[in-house]
């Protein structure tokens, strides 16, 4: 195996690993913090399309940004947005315009759902009451019932989340793609576990045995990792835990700006991501 | 709506005291997304009245997060700064498990008279007037001992008679499933409602200082019942006003009196 | 709160959180590592018969010494065992004699069905092929089929495992009852976020800020956890993980005896297990 | 059965080096209790004929543990001197993927014509003769890419037509619903086995140095399927041994020589 393949500019990731049109693209961190922004410019660089967007939990700036450019087919997600900061400009113009599918879910159906999903699991049950939410009403190909053959009551349940590919962010990794995360690695370890291929961003390098030195759930093994791309900064203006904070200001500056189509192209110019600037 | 209560506290400051003496000693707590306000809540009331409280801070995982100092974003890495930090996906499991959870706070772009939250679409699901960012966690309300609603604007949007889609199941008419014990109070800008035990409709509780009966109907799209007797919310003490700004040197909880 | 109770005497942690005859109840620990030796000890010294003992995916003395004392009505395991030591002496004698039913499983139900019962999940559909084994059609209660609603398959699902009482072991805790593991903490973690009571057997309290010092997985928070024992060398003669190894003489001297009735008895007598050393 | 093929190695590693030669590089191979044996086939194998091989050993999550030295239980702490260590459910839960574990070894008690293998009761369910430990994760041997059946002990009670239980499936008569690949070999200390690729029966492929075909088939209560050629293992080289006793100082590949 040539290992040295494992660590990659992010062009040659984007390139070699997703095709044009991947049917269910995962993209990880939680809010303003660890999204994989490298991966995801160089996607908006290539007008890379995808056909499903699967988002965290609570998804922010690369959720909003890939829907902006027009690359989102439909997007399955629990949440995008700012939190503090706001609503999602791009998010809210494509699906009030009725441009942009929505399938709902909740924290429970992506947690629960990506461990069917790494797990091999042919689906999942949900805990009682989450029924009573409007979430699985709104998606009815993503919910179903059964009855339990232990209690006959009829119950929610939820399909696996098997992702084509999940673009994730990491504090750093090694030659050989084994990963290590830094503070709160949030539901990408588990998407990670839970996607086809998968590619990591991370901060740097890890140190000779810094890796071995985390055993637990902090890391990665490296065969689940298809391609490390090294990206120091990567995540700005979202923050990379154990290496940044977010930046409030670019964030504010990307809501204000973004409020208006023209406004979203001209972030996308300023911010190298202009369709001339592919350079493959 | 801006609301100058008094020179001495904000009103985010009051409905923290609020919210912090509806938790008792021991209790376990959980909160999602923009969550300074129960979080410094819970803070408090660790350092008053419930002493033992445990609280989750949403996406961080953390348990018990110190706030030193209090932070805006619900995945902040100052929040790290905990007694314990669990994993993410395990937050998210054992928020399921349904004995666990004692108090789930929500809130909601609408808030309706069953204590429903919408942090969904607004309008027509599939082509809303206002795309909300969605709703996270919020269906596990339905599993928790019992929710604490809060909302900092008080007007006719965000409380309506029916929420447009349920994303924190309250009260449901005509259902009885709920698992958990579903919402027992709700805290606005303006006021403190608890839930008719017979109707589970939303009935007001307590007038914040200076707010008037009438400036509560008419930034409520619903009619909340009343109860025999409508009494003040009590002002935030000099004691709990010390403690919050210890937790708030940058004054998250003093934005709106700022602005 | 009177968080001082959550430190408790093995007595004390036994005599208040464990009933006679506690439905479920759950023993960590994996292979000769990390059994909660002292809590099982004390069982044994007070004759506290459980109705069904569910073991981790994989047991060893915990498991042979309460069921060679009798004290177990069935078990639900996946293994029993001493690795390269040999079989389980006393399980084998119940099992053999077909006076102990064994309710077999296999370790994706027993880390599923954890799963399950720490979310309040009704039941978990398992990964195709699993049914190819004996496994489920010697349990037939604990294992069922359904249609899968999304591709008519019939699926083999199992039951929730949601102990009502979980003794494990970890490295140390503080006075709240916060965990921390070292080494591997097995299926620990989970068997603890699964069950109903928690008692946690550590070989020291923590030192102040140790257990932040360690976020993520490697810890259980204290509102899991009814009761903290602190047993130092509790573990021997199995392993304790950050502390110290098994000690396999003791442990051949165990299995030597526990051979026979009579040396399983006289191994009680020596090792403090007599019923006349309950000091309760 | 005492065997002594030779003075220079143990059959263990002789089995070692057998195991080893069947991995290629960068696949990814899991183990379970008692696992030594293949725990040394492959490292020996990521230093010889395998590079990039990963393997987790067993209950320990260890992700290519270091071996320094080979330690005889599958959960010893000093097996977490490794690249990565995975907690334990998440090893059980990719091993559920279906997609990710090329080799699985796999053992029993009873092992049949079929690759069948029997960790639990032998003889009867409820009353057996012998109440054998357990299946752990063996039926998980259904959704490998193939599974590497070992046995340190070649005799008819281990060697059965028939199976009493089945913890881990191999091909099993009359159905073809196994997702994975099944077993592709049997390594014993007489000989090697692999499966008619028609029949999906155990088929002889080499005798050890010094084993006869009568011996096996004395030894053996199925009839292995007999190849067109039937060939003699290649002991081990001189590089594989020395790789072996680097990692085994305390010689516990070379126990059953000694004894």
């Amino acid at each position: 195996m040539g290992d040295s393949r494992v660590v990659l500019s992010s062009a040659a990731a984007i390139d070699r690993l997703v095709p044009e049109g991947t049917s269910l693209l995962a993209v990880g961190g939680m809010h303003m913090h660890n999204n994989p922004m490298e991966l995801v410019r160089e996607l908006v660089r290539r007008r890379r399309r995808v056909g499903r967007l699967l988002t965290s939990p609570s998804a922010s700036l690369a959720a909003d940004l890939l829907i902006g450019a027009g690359l989102v087919e439909e997007v399955a997600t629990a949440y995008i947005g700012f939190e503090h900061l706001g609503l999602a400009p791009a998010y809210r113009r494509a699906a009030e315009s009725g441009a942009l599918p929505v399938l709902e879910l909740c924290e429970a159906a992506i947690v629960h759902g990506l461990y069917a999903g790494a797990g091999g699991l042919p689906f999942l049950a949900l805990p009682p009451g989450l029924e009573l939410s409007d979430v699985s009403s709104a998606n009815p190909d993503h919910f179903r019932t059964v009855t339990d053959p232990f209690t006959g009551d009829r119950v929610l349940v939820a399909a696996p989340l098997r992702p084509d590919l999940a673009l994730i962010h990491a504090l750093a990794a090694d030659e050989r793609g084994n990963v290590l995360f830094a503070g709160a690695h949030f539901t990408d370890r588990l998407m990670a576990m839970a996607s086809k291929t998968v590619i990591v961003q991370v901060e740097r390098l890890a140190e000779p045995g810094e890796i071995a030195a985390h055993p637990g759930e902090s890391v990665l093994p490296g065969f689940l990792v298809a391609a490390v791309v090294v990206a120091p900064g990567g995540c700005l203006p979202t923050a990379s835990h154990g290496a940044y904070g977010y930046d409030e200001t670019a964030l504010r500056r990307y809501l204000r700006l973004a409020r208006t189509e023209e406004g979203f192209e001209e972030y996308l110019q300023v911010n190298g991501m202009a369709p001339a600037e592919v350079t493959a | 709506m801006s609301i100058a209560i008094a020179a001495d506290y904000s009103i985010d400051e009051l409905m923290a005291a609020v919210m912090a003496r509806q938790l008792r000693p021991g209790e376990v707590a959980i909160m999602g997304a923009v969550s300074a306000l129960p979080q410094a809540a819970c803070r408090l009331a660790q350092l008053t009245t419930a002493p033992g409280l445990w609280f989750i801070a949403g996406g961080s995982g953390a348990v018990n997060p110190h706030l030193d100092p209090l932070v805006a974003s619900s995945c902040d890495e100052r929040l790290l700064d905990a007694d314990v930090v669990l994993p993410l996906p395990d937050v998210i499991l054992l928020e399921g498990r349904g004995d666990l959870i004692d108090v789930f706070f929500a809130g909601g772009l609408q808030i309706d008279a069953h204590g429903n939250c919408n942090l969904g679409p607004v309008g027509s699901w599939r082509r809303p007037k206002l795309r909300g960012p969605g709703g996270v966690g919020l269906p596990f309300a339905s599993r928790a001992g019992r929710v604490v609603i809060y909302s900092q604007s008080h007007n006719r949007r965000t409380f309506v008679e029916h929420v447009d889609f349920v994303s924190g199941p309250g009260f449901r008419a005509g259902s009885g499933r709920l698992p958990g014990g579903g919402p027992s109070s709700i805290v606005t800008p303006l006021c403190t409602m608890d839930f008719d035990p017979e109707t589970h409709l939303a009935r007001l509780a307590t007038l914040h200082p200076g707010i008037t009966l009438e400036e509560v109907h008419e930034a409520t799209g619903f009619t909340p019942i009343l109860p025999a007797n409508l009494e003040t919310t009590p002002a935030p003490t000099p004691e709990e006003l010390a403690i919050l700004r210890r937790l708030d040197p940058a004054g998250l909880l003093r934005e709106s009196a700022r602005s």
